[in-house]
């Protein structure tokens, strides 16, 4: 049985089914009580000031004490908001979550998931646009969350909350409205697993997060001018499913990577490093990344339209690649 | 807030006792400026004809429109998400920070900031900050400059109650007063950091951070133009002659929400009384009020009547002005981002 | 340090008057361990027989023993850089630490962690930081944990003068004052940040920031482990009982260099003159000579001999199974770093 | 006429220049006075307390001072130490100096040169061993520098100090002491050309920073089995010469990346993803990257020594792409 449930009601499914089931799991952020992009809405009343607290603006403590309180035994839900805000509680996420496993050689486990809003196209401007994920990729201890429907984002922050690891689950900010099918009852997505979001033998088309949706417009553009795209959402960025990647790219010798995080050391960067290397004499063409070029998010809409990927930009980047760009757009 | 607090030290900096007759009319004009800017961007926003969020300072202008009554040009402020306020309070150009919030190529910043990051560097205003807390620092660093500089200018730093809150604070007290810098703190505590309540979120008083180091540290009726423009006078007169820095916490309201689709994401959730909110908006506590009523009980009401048609008509100008500008150029997204010329 | 401030309500909150004479023992003990460990790591270090840096705690015992003699294996510490005192005061094993230091799989951290990292969870110890400030966040945490369980466990934060200057103290003053977290801060001012004298970089008292926000503050001689003890005693209750944070500033020196290999990197550069080292190492002001005279006065000679030479059996005896112990394993770096389970 | 100078000095020897040529230019850090590293010896005496300056420990504020201080027209160096620290002090580097050129529509220049020591081999362990350059390079407007000589150390330094953008300035931890030529007088390096450390047709090998000494030793004991490899140094990974990368593995068919930062969205993901993507019909072979793997750098030096990229690995990659790999290892 599924139920349609909007983006944001899956992940306040989650975090309520995840509450109930085990007391050790705490939420806390700045203004989760009230709850403004709704996730968290409810939690509050239901589960009381223990269990679900407003902290003061001070993202550095915030980080930190995600570490000390999952280290006394705790499940901790963090909600920092907008991804910009890693930065500002940066220390314990890249000298401290990432790496104490290690330094403690593996005494502590950290079950941290760390929930923000990422990217542009609300006209928030560069501080709170950001696609932060690449930044965390690079750190070493962390698992990277890219949701793309309401049964994934439900699916993987139970898994998240459950684990017992730092987990980044980022949201695409704007689209907690999105509307999808949520598996009744107990619902778990694992990490590391690929979903192959259409099937296709022309070009495999990655696509993160909010990047889906008009990777699946291309593809059916493309479709309509006999050009079959197997479009992959990774879901987890960390762990990465290299496996489902590569075998698409052995049947269709092509691959686009989108990405809305800017192109320097983006995701895109690192799946076509690892395409290129694994899967190179599969490889029938170039790997083209389709990424936010290395700016800051501009206001205005028109020049955020202008730098976040969309679907025309992946329908020319496939044409490039099968070698119908001129017949096709003509 | 009835009570106006100030250390004996902020007194003993040999302050004149207030605003001139002339000054004060400047004072209202400015903050009466900024109020029918904002109710301006209040009723565009919710016609949805601006494209991202705005964060509004009605209620709260006398801080603003006080202090930097004492800064010229030359002398730098940094400002918070609240900063339309603090932009014209400081001398910024109305038509250019209203285009620049319609996303305008004529914007101040060329379309690219918008709202939460309006900035004239050539009037010292170094920019409204999307990060709270984040001007703290930048003032530090601003008036680290000046100090160099040794010519007499001055930084005055915006923040909110809830910034307060942010570790920056207290390493800027510290670094401020062991390097003498020529800084000013306003803390604009307007009892709400977003949603939460500041007596949720702050412990103790706000001011007694400053004290902690030995600061000169005043209280103030942050709806009181005349008690903000007086602190402010002592504080900014102390780090003009070399003095180092100053506290000041004005003591005001946010009239509107935190940002203007607040009752549309809040969907019902409530975290303050009509009642409360009505409160302030009488001439007891409005700055705009308030101060008007004294004006008027000098017997100024033809020279407030112009007043109020000049601002009126400067706001029109300005929304005519941001209206017919051209969309901004996305290609500056590329081509802003370095200066190009190493090597 | 000659005086010793106590806030009024850390006298109120009814302490003993110092530790029983079988207690200061114990203490003298322990601080000896931390000592000779110490002394030990010193002349390895310099041997070359210790992979990485080393950041002793010679000369600040009493500090770390006096206030983890209040605390069990279940109550929580922080440490910093210069951690070992803390660990070894927190009932940490020698040996395993010796091992570690030492890159050893026998090690606590099995030789991924070093010197700067040593952690021991299962006894509470939350681990060494190489991050300056970092613990306190931490610590924070832990408290808030703690607090959760309601069963009186309490944690400490150990944190440098230096560390005081890093935002995040302001943070969790804050926090753990408005969430009453039984929480423990415990300034180990040693006059120094790095080769910086700390006035230089630290303005006003640092038990000040505490107090700004109203929260009980004692400053101490750290050099005094009975002091130390005492106003511990008082803060752990009070933490213990539900009755919120403590802050101790303890005033010690670090008689050692930064770590150890000092002298050559600053390679002639001089920031504190010998004969202030050497004024720190007499009888009247070193911890553990000033507990040893104590005890000596009471006539505790024999017991002294017995107690040195126990701690110097359990160094031998640690150096000898760290050398003896089995190189760190290169395949964990990649092994441990995550929980394999999601999913 | 060249010099023989040792790295240290030969940054330090750009510091004097570049504070003597220009009052403007201002320098502070935690013990930059007595400069534990050596880079900033001499300077507090020459220049004084106003030009050079010992501060708290407060990254947050250290950083986002230089914002300040840049923008009231000075041209500012921070010293931060070790580039964990960077984390430490994120807000500033990624929100304010990454961003607010743009931000401001081109009102404010940032000339702000960071610097710090990155990556591992000293037994410093997690927090202090981070080749933390992939993050920044993420961030969209930060140039980074990666020094592999003396010179090139002095005259990018200068460039940077001279320059009016955000810059990070490398120095690899522990290798201050090593020695080279540098030219006498003016010596300014540009941002953005590679320098070819060897010639070769074979295979590339693009070197990061301080693996370009086990590159050109790999190189060497390559040339002893006939294989003839190109040695690039990029010098500075943003800019990046795309060019010069290009155009010599349009002429070997071959290329490794090497780079002691993380696998995970590093720099050597990013370089192998431009390769994929603008010279994938020269290349004859996978992309091999040889980095540090997606860990914390261990305590123990086996440890470090078995994560950190070494001659070993890159000549075992370079073989396993001409195609030599057990003729030549028999
Ligand atoms: C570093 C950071 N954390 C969180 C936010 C989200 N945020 C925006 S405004 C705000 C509240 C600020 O409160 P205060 O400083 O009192 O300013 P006010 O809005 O009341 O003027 C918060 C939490 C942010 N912009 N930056
Ligand atoms: C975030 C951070 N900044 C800088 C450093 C470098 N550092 C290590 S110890 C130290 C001084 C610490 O002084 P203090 O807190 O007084 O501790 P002490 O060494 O005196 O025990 C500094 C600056 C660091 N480890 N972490
Ligand atoms: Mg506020
Ligand atoms: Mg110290």
């Amino acid at each position: 049985m599924v139920e349609r449930r909007r983006l944001i009601q899956a992940v306040n499914d989650a975090l309520f089914e995840e509450m109930e089931r085990d007391p050790k799991v705490v939420v806390y952020g700045e203004d989760v009580e009230l709850s403004i992009t709704g996730d968290m809405r409810g939690l509050h009343e239901h589960f009381g000031h223990d269990r679900i607290r407003n902290t003061p603006i001070c993202e550095a403590t915030l980080t930190g004490m995600a570490v000390g309180l999952a280290s006394a035994g705790y499940h901790v839900v963090v909600h920092m908001m907008f991804s910009n805000f890693f930065y500002t509680g940066m220390d314990a996420i890249g000298n401290q979550m990432a790496k104490l496993r290690l330094m403690t050689g593996g005494q502590v486990e950290l079950p941290i998931t760390i929930i923000a809003g990422y990217g542009g196209g609300s006209a928030n401007a560069a501080q709170h646009s950001d696609s932060a994920y690449p930044v965390l990729m690079n750190l070493g201890g962390l698992n990277v969350l890219t949701p793309s429907t309401p049964a994934d984002a439900k699916g993987l922050l139970k898994t998240a909350i459950r684990g017992r690891n730092p987990s980044f689950f980022l949201e695409a900010s704007g689209r907690g409205g999105e509307v999808g099918d949520v598996p009744d009852g107990e619902h778990l997505v694992p990490f590391g697993r690929a979903a192959v979001r259409r099937e296709g033998g022309d070009a495999t088309v990655l696509a993160i997060g909010r990047m889906v949706k008009p990777a699946l417009a291309a593809a059916d553009a493309l479709a309509e001018q006999g050009v079959g795209v197997e479009v992959i959402d990774p879901r987890t960025l960390v762990p990465f499913d290299e496996a489902s990647l590569l075998a698409s790219v052995e049947k269709t010798g092509h691959l686009v990577v989108v990405d809305e995080a800017r192109e320097c050391c983006g995701a895109a960067s690192q799946i076509a490093a690892i395409v290129a290397e694994k899967a190179f004499h599969a490889l029938a063409g170039p790997i083209r990344r389709i990424t936010t070029p290395n700016v800051a998010m501009p206001y205005a809409p028109n020049a955020e339209r202008h730098v976040i990927p969309g679907e025309e930009r992946i329908v020319a980047a496939v044409l490039s690649l099968v070698g119908r760009a001129h017949r096709a757009t003509a | 807030m009835a009570t106006t607090v100030i250390d004996r030290r902020t007194e003993q900096a040999g302050l004149r006792s207030g605003p001139s007759p002339a000054e004060l009319l400047e004072l209202y004009e400015r903050m009466l400026l900024v109020r029918r800017v904002e109710e301006r961007l209040r009723d565009d926003s919710a016609a949805g004809k601006l494209p991202g969020a705005v964060h509004l300072y009605i209620g709260e202008e006398a801080v603003a429109v006080g202090v930097c009554a004492h800064l010229g040009d030359r002398d730098y402020v940094t400002s918070t998400h609240r900063g339309h306020g603090h932009f014209l309070a400081k001398g910024g150009d109305v038509r250019a920070m209203m285009a620049e919030i319609w996303a305008k190529e004529e914007g101040i910043c060329r379309g690219m900031g918008g709202s939460m990051h309006v900035a004239d560097v050539s009037k010292g205003i170094l920019g409204a900050n999307g990060i709270v807390g984040a001007g703290l620092a930048i003032a530090a660093g601003a008036a680290f400059g000046t100090k160099l500089d040794g010519d007499g200018k001055v930084t005055a730093c915006f923040f909110g109650d809830g910034a307060s809150n942010q570790g920056v604070l207290m390493e800027t007290l510290n670094l401020s007063t062991l390097w003498e810098l020529p800084l000013v703190f306003v803390c604009e505590n307007n009892t709400f950091s977003e949603f939460t309540p500041s007596r949720e979120v702050t412990a103790g008083r706000i001011a007694d951070r400053a004290r902690a180091f030995g600061m000169p540290t005043a209280e103030v009726d942050g709806n009181d133009v005349t008690a903000v423009w007086q602190a402010a006078a002592g504080a900014v007169a102390r780090a003009r002659s070399g003095g180092g820095p100053s506290f000041i916490e004005a003591h005001t309201y946010r009239i509107q929400g935190h940002f203007e689709a607040e009752a549309f994401v809040l969907s019902g959730g409530r975290y303050r009384e009509d009642a409360e909110i009505a409160a302030w908006t009488q001439e007891d506590k409005d700055p705009v009020l308030r101060c008007r009523a004294t004006l008027l009980a000098s017997g100024a009401a033809d020279v407030l009547h112009a007043i109020e048609a000049r601002v009126l008509a400067q706001v029109d100008d300005a929304v005519r002005f941001a209206e017919a500008g051209t969309p901004a150029d996305p290609a500056l997204a590329e081509s802003l981002m370095f200066v190009r010329d190493e090597g």
